[in-house]
């Protein structure tokens, strides 16, 4: 069964997606169970992929028996396990978390919610491990058509913001999808592991075509990503969202996309070609930089929990295309690192603030007070971990993708990038201490107990089934609140063991060249 | 000149793009946008199609009396292949497109772009 | 969709037409080997041969013909179907969709591939169709509850 | 010079024993004896493994463990330097004094919230022994940065409107400290190559050019020169005396503003070293800043009316001594400074102890109100005469041997300015306590019938500390070998003979 | 050929929002033509089946259920950055396509016999040997089912997944006052 290891992850998923969608309404009750079977399932296959790639080395599949250039192949590298290993796990985890939340945030979706959720994580699955450029645009597809639906679920205005996404999305994948046409039309070829090959002999820098291709693709994946500019779609998609939903994409989505770009620029093109050849590294650079700042600025300006988030995600994913865009092992080492630690942290945020919403009926910072800390200890205290480690102190995991990070800026001596590393995490201690004072220190006032109640509903006319839950009634039950402790651990453990992960798994990953 | 006969197809494909790109960038309508994309995706399928074009050579379906003799007698098939799936590719993304449309137009009785901008501001 | 005055010639000639439509549908489907067309082609030829009657005939006739909750099961079906033949091969030895591990008894080589194909041709036609024909219903979808598929919802 | 270095966990226990101790104190929350038993155990406890390092450290020899590998090429190491040992012996003894002091002042004026007071108290106290024993920038900066998140909980201890403007300012100054720390220490990283603290520095023979070598120190500066109160960057501090006054005092005495000047001495002495910091003419901005400090310090005192304001302002002053020895670059100059570092926390924790057992006792903190408050608090306002004493460098107090050797600093790099400068602040010094000593035992008290001696909790450990800074001050070596070991890390620096 | 243009352009530009529609159909019925006057017989199939057929009907029954036929004619914001990004990505494409092959060069990379590292080329092999390999004349179908035929199983799972989005979406909403109501008889059950 090993031989076909890397077909089972999306034979698990499609196979959960399936029966779901075929499990009529009135057996909804089996739809969570099976969707948590099927992600913990998949996250065990790709711990066992992971462990055989460090020991054996990496692992190649080909579908339809067909040697790779001419039919597809899956190839699992130390890069693509390491991703696999960390989307699976942090799905389920949260698909665990999801059990009350969608209940009460979508009473009669929850069955084709569930499904296409499986479709999601068939989707990201499918391109990270995936070494065929075609392939990956389909599940590309996949995987963003699933996160439109997932959007779509939330509150009232959301479909608008999948809309825009959509949009947006819809045109990245196509400007990815033009880019590989220039690609195939002057390489004739769509493996990766075949371009890798081929690429370096074409010339490439004085190849008009190949150049543009690479600026497409990068494009259309940086839409996908949300860097700078191109962010428009991310914040609120992230708030209208239903929770779960943005618990499930804020960390997974982004980092597949910046998995995308790495596999794309280091691997396929070319280390010293990217940084030499093409300005393209350059320019992601400024404009990650850009996006950082900004990111963190506008989340200092928000006002409701899910949306500062957001806009600290769009900033974090610039920490990512900083570390790529430095271009040496060290930004790498730090730009992978941040994709698991952003992805925990990001997790644990988003998970509290459903555990808000659900308990609170709201996640509007200007309403928060200590009886919050009174009423739910844990969570509050996994939101302080996850917090300090966003803005980055030792030691816990925040800090060390920072550190490499600076480490490269300075090796490059971009000084000017590791002033905005550090400016940034200081707006990152702005706009979280902010939080974790009111939620420490103001004394909860009679007014905003009363407007709890009435602020629930005002807030959310497109779940009013919220009357249902009795506010402020103490902690959240277990499944909404082991997942979040998990995850507050899981951020020391990645802080204080994170030279384990760096040695073993990174080290191995830093392609040629680089 | 010589190039231009060469790729003049290529340059037709471009303002296909650009003008599914114009309404994309340009129009409030959302309506208009879907379309724009839909254009956008068609121009870029003649794109990958037009690329597989080989002059007198005949459709790539197996032929006896033509027989195997050399790559250059059919057209190459692979972007054909690809193109059907993208084309349900996008088919399935139109159709999402107007379902949340719908849902869209049932919350704000608009689908103008700047209009929904102010509703969710106001909201 | 808006009920419309219906004129009975449009009812009929599309009743007459939609069969043939279907059946060239299958047609394609089938001979997807040797002409243009596949199942992709039919899938959608066969949707279309529904929804022309779910156009003229408004929704309440043509739920005699296919159940609107149909749609998706459908759908679900032919995936399956798909993904079946893959995992069968799987599961007897070969790679996914390496159609020569696939299981006919009687037939190997070539033949066996071409079988596969055919099969696989056959589950994306269903898939297509199930699937195009409930987007469409989905996008009718009005808003007044219909007594059809309550009783599935709850 | 050739340090002997032996494996010993006994630094990692000093540091987790009052780590352990606070899952213990908040499960207690309920009971306060209980709660304030395990303080007390884990203080006791921690002091005495520290000193059970004194007779290795006395040998030179210093206890070494490596935990792991936190970063390729980076362990999270601890080391036990004769350095680090003597700075840990000063904070953990008077752990031991503030936390039987603090019991008295919370329960004197029922504190709120004693629980989260505690806790983040002996969290602090683990943090400061992380820094004294760290072994390299990165370990350092671990500790220093739990060190400000600890302390944090205990600025805003009040929780009003104030206290809450002065924990933002704090941590706004605390973690950009912090991330300028980290930048000068990933620099070091790729400039040398390593960031293990060594005697006499890492840049052995990495040369930068001197625009590098400045930018970096200023990094160093900025860094540790934050919780050291150097002077553009003081102002967090006398804003952060709305504390309870225990937390002054560990602030101020023990903990922060130590582990800060502790910095600058590990950064002065063991990542640049002497010979580098000349080179490249960094001493010189060092004492400027440093000296600048101690005048402008001690002139702002002067107008303080509050008495923690004025303590405050008088430790902004008393830090930048230890900091201009350093500058000094002579062994006379590390020893006092090393040493100054000892005898100002014990009296500078007299005096805040007096201010407190003051505060709870009358509730007054300005000085314009202490009038002949000694009729009624004798042993209170004679520690207090004594540590004022000290601190302006009468002789048999303490605070004369540090001011001594800095003297003597100054004259071995014949710096007579500096010399001054220690001449003149000490007459400030007087200055600026004479007032109160004097309105305290000269002047006629109002509203003072009815009220006693401070509360036994408190007044004890300040008479513990003013007797502890006389002893000290009569021969240095008593118990704890302070000069001796400060002489050892004085050689180790400069190599230098002593006089 | 500049038939597909104009349409495109009407489409886009139209008042009417109907005429938009049937502009697009019309296109997508063109660019059907366009394929299989290049050879491509199944994909000019699939998109008049698709394009032209269903495409339209959905863009249609939306339009039926929403927008007011006429759409006001005002200009959105950023009209110059988006100016210049259109303008960017045009002289980008052009820029791009100086490196590409003539059209219809049976000797371009992507129809040589193997490609410049030595790899087998793909499509080549697809040519020669699928009948050998499946007997079954339409390469494209071969490469569909069973070359790659991975991709088609991703292709089926996108539809799967849009027809699952719609019943998610559009099945089960209504509005709230509807749903309280449901939710009301759900308790009093």
């Amino acid at each position: 069964m090993v031989r076909n290891a890397p077909a089972l992850i999306p034979v698990i998923y499609l196979t959960a997606c399936l029966l779901i969608a075929l499990t009529k309404i009135k057996y909804r009750q089996y739809a969570y169970p099976m969707a948590v079977a099927a992600a913990a399932l998949a996250s065990a296959v790709s711990v066992g992929m992971l462990v055989h790639v460090v020991r054996y080395g990496p692992l190649h599949y080909h579908f339809g028996g067909w040697i790779p250039p001419l039919g597809i192949e899956y190839s699992i590298d130390h890069l693509s396990g390491f991703v696999a290993v960390v989307i699976n796990i942090v799905a389920t985890i949260v698909l665990v978390h999801s059990l009350h939340v969608n209940k009460i945030e979508l009473v009669r979706k929850v069955v084709p919610y569930y499904s296409v959720a499986m479709l999601l994580m068939l989707g990201l699955n499918g391109i990270v491990i995936t070494g065929d450029f075609f392939n990956l645009f389909v599940f590309l597809e996949i995987a963003s058509l699933a996160s439109y639906g997932l959007v779509a679920t939330g509150e009232r205005g959301s479909a608008f913001a999948a809309l825009r996404y959509l949009i947006l999305g819809t045109v990245g994948a196509s400007f990815y999808l033009l880019g590989l046409g220039f690609l195939y039309i002057n390489t004739g070829s769509l493996n990766m592991a075949d371009l890798a090959l081929i690429i370096p002999l074409l010339q490439p820098h004085n190849d008009p075509a190949i150049i543009i291709a690479l600026v497409f693709m990068v494009v259309g994946i940086a839409i996908k990503m949300a860097i700078f500019p191109l962010h428009g779609w991310l914040p609120d998609a992230y708030t209208l969202a239903p929770s779960t939903t943005s618990a499930l994409i804020a960390p997974i989505g982004t980092k597949v996309a910046s998995y995308i770009l790495i596999r794309a620029l280091f691997f396929v093109y070319g280390a010293n070609l990217v940084s030499k050849g093409i300005p393209v590294l350059t320019i992601l650079g400024w404009l990650s930089a850009a996006g950082i700042i900004y990111g963190s600025i506008l989340a200092i300006a928000q006002s409701e929990l899910k949306r500062m988030l957001a806009y600290s995600s769009v900033a974090q994913v610039g920490y990512i295309g900083l570390g790529v865009s430095m271009a040496n092992p060290l930004g790498f080492i730090g730009a992978v690192l941040h994709v698991v630690n952003h992805a925990t942290m990001k997790a644990c945020l988003f998970l509290v603030a459903a555990n808000m919403r659900v308990h609170m009926g709201h996640s509007d910072i200007s309403r928060f007070d200590s009886s919050y800390r009174v009423k739910m200890p844990f969570t509050m205290a996994a939101f302080t971990v996850a917090a300090i480690s966003m803005v980055g102190l030792p030691p816990l995991a925040g800090f060390f993708s920072k550190w490499y990070l600076a480490l490269a800026t300075i090796e490059n001596s971009q000084w000017i990038f590791l002033g905005v590393i550090l400016v940034s995490s200081l707006l990152n201690a702005v706009y979280f201490f902010r939080v974790i004072e009111k939620v420490y220190m103001k004394s909860p006032s009679d007014k905003t107990v009363n407007d709890q109640h009435s602020g629930g509903r005002d807030d959310h006319q497109a779940a009013p089934e919220e009357e249902a839950v009795t506010f402020g009634s103490g902690e959240p039950g277990p499944s909404m609140l082991v997942p979040v402790i998990i995850f507050a651990v899981a951020l020391l453990l990645l802080g204080i063991f994170n030279a384990v992960i760096v040695t073993t798994l990174i080290k191995p990953m830093i392609p040629l060249g680089l | 000149m010589e190039f231009l006969l060469g790729h003049y197809s290529y340059f037709f494909v471009f303002v296909l793009l650009c003008i599914g790109l114009y309404a994309v960038l340009f129009m409030r309508n959302l309506v208009k946008q879907i379309i724009g994309l839909n254009i956008f995706q068609g121009a870029i399928i003649l794109f990958w199609v037009s690329c597989a074009v080989k002059w007198n050579a005949t459709v790539p379906i197996y032929d006896p009396d033509i027989g195997l003799g050399s790559t250059a007698l059919y057209i190459n098939p692979l972007p054909h292949t690809l193109m059907l799936t993208a084309i349900v590719v996008g088919v399935a993304t139109t159709g999402v497109a107007y379902a949340l449309l719908i849902i869209i137009y049932k919350h704000y009785k608009t689908v103008d772009e700047e209009k929904l901008i102010e509703e969710m501001k106001r909201w | 969709m808006k009920e419309r005055d219906e004129s009975p010639i449009v009812i009929i000639v599309s009743r007459m037409i939609s069969p043939f439509i279907m059946m060239f549908g299958a047609y394609v489907i089938a001979h997807g080997h040797y002409g243009p067309g596949g199942g992709f082609q039919g899938g959608a030829l066969l949707a279309a041969s529904i929804l022309l009657i779910r156009l003229t005939a408004g929704s309440r006739i043509s739920e005699l013909q296919f159940r609107r909750i149909w749609g998706t099961p459908i759908g679900v079906v032919g995936v399956s179907i798909f993904f079946g033949v893959g995992v069968i091969c799987m599961l007897n030895g070969g790679e996914v969709l390496n159609y020569a591990h696939f299981i006919i008894p009687g037939v190997d080589g070539p033949m066996l591939r071409s079988l596969g194909i055919l099969v696989v041709e056959v589950g994306i036609g269903l898939a297509v169709m199930g699937i195009l024909v409930s987007i469409y219903d989905d996008l009718l979808e009005e808003d007044e509850p219909r007594e059809l598929y309550r009783r599935e919802d709850e | 010079m050739n340090e002997l270095i032996y494996v010993s966990h006994i630094p990692l226990y000093a540091v987790l024993v009052s780590m352990a101790a606070v899952p213990l104190i908040l499960l207690s929350s309920s009971k306060p004896n209980l709660r304030e038993t395990w303080t007390i155990i884990a203080a006791v406890s921690k002091f005495l493994l520290v000193l059970s390092l004194l007779p290795g450290a006395l040998e030179g020899r210093s206890a070494a463990l490596h935990l792991l590998e936190i970063s390729p090429g980076i362990d999270l190491a601890l080391k036990a330097d004769p350095f680090g040992v003597f700075f840990a012996l000063i904070s953990s003894g008077l752990w031991i004094v503030t936390s039987f002091y603090s019991i008295g002042y919370v329960r004197g004026n029922q504190e709120h919230k004693q629980t989260r007071y505690f806790a983040s108290f002996a969290m602090c106290l683990s943090a400061t022994m992380g820094i004294a024993f760290s072994a390299n920038l990165l370990t350092f900066i671990i500790f220093y940065e739990i060190l400000t998140i600890s302390t944090y909980p205990l600025v805003i201890h009040k929780e009003s409107k104030e206290a809450i403007s002065a924990g933002r300012q704090y941590l706004l100054y605390t973690l950009s400290a912090g991330l300028l720390l980290i930048a000068g220490a990933a620099f070091t990283y790729l400039a040398t190559g390593t960031i293990d603290f060594k005697a006499g520095g890492l840049f052995g023979t990495v040369v930068l050019s001197q625009g590098a070598m400045t930018a970096l120190f200023f990094l160093f500066l900025g860094g540790v020169g934050v919780k050291a109160g150097i002077m553009p960057l003081h102002s967090w501090l006398p804003v952060a005396m709305i504390a309870p006054t225990p937390v002054s005092a560990l602030l101020h005495a023990v903990a922060v503003v130590k582990s800060g000047v502790f910095g600058v001495i590990r950064v002065v002495g063991f990542v640049f070293g002497p010979e580098v910091m000349a080179a490249y003419g960094l001493n010189i901005i060092l004492a400027v800043f440093a000296g600048a400090t101690i005048l402008l310090a001690s002139f702002i005192a002067f107008k303080q009316d509050n008495l923690k304001r004025r303590l405050a302002y008088s430790t902004v002053g008393h830090l930048s001594y230890i900091v201009l020895g350093a500058a000094l670059l002579s062994p006379a100059g590390f020893l006092g400074g090393m040493l100054h570092i000892a005898t100002h926390a014990t009296m500078k924790i007299t005096l805040f102890f007096c201010a407190g057992a003051i505060y709870v006792n009358l509730h007054r903190e300005n000085i314009s109100q202490l009038n002949g408050i000694a009729k009624i608090m004798p042993w209170t306002m004679g520690a207090f005469i004594v540590g004022s004493l000290g601190l302006a460098g009468v002789p048999p107090i303490n605070g004369f041997v540090s001011k001594w050797f800095l003297g003597m600093g100054a004259l071995q790099s014949d710096q007579l300015v500096v010399l001054a400068i220690f001449l003149i602040s000490g007459l400030l010094n007087a200055g600026y306590f004479f007032p109160i000593v004097y309105r305290a035992y000269f002047m006629k008290g109002e509203g003072l019938e009815g009220h006693g001696e401070a509360p036994r909790f408190m007044v004890v450990p300040l008479v513990i500390t003013a007797i502890l800074s006389l002893l000290l001050g009569l021969c240095p070596d008593l118990f704890f070998h302070f000069h001796e070991l400060a002489s050892m890390v004085a050689q180790s620096l400069t190599g230098g003979m002593l006089l | 050929m500049v038939f597909i243009v104009l349409t495109a352009w009407v489409a886009v530009l139209s008042k009417n929002i109907l005429t938009a529609a049937v502009n697009l159909t019309i296109f997508s019925f063109l660019m059907a033509l366009a394929y299989i006057s290049m050879g491509s017989i199944d994909v000019g199939f699939t998109e008049s089946v698709v394009g032209a057929g269903v495409t339209g009907l959905f863009i249609i029954i939306a339009i039926f259920k929403t927008s007011p036929i006429a759409i006001e004619k005002k200009q959105s914001r950023f009209r110059i950055l988006r100016l210049v990004a259109l303008v960017a990505f045009g002289a980008v494409l052009i820029y791009g396509s100086s490196g590409l092959p003539n059209r219809g060069d049976a000797y371009a990379p992507l129809n040589a016999e193997t490609s410049i590292a030595g790899t087998p080329n793909a499509a080549t092999h697809y040519i020669l040997n699928a009948y050998d390999d499946a007997a079954t004349p339409n390469m494209v179908a071969v490469i569909l089912a069973d070359y790659r035929g991975y991709d088609t199983l991703g292709e089926e799972v996108v539809i799967l997944t849009a027809g699952l989005i719609c019943f998610l979406l559009l099945r089960t909403t209504r509005g709230p006052r509807e749903r309280e109501r449901r939710k009301s008889d759900r308790h009093n059950r």
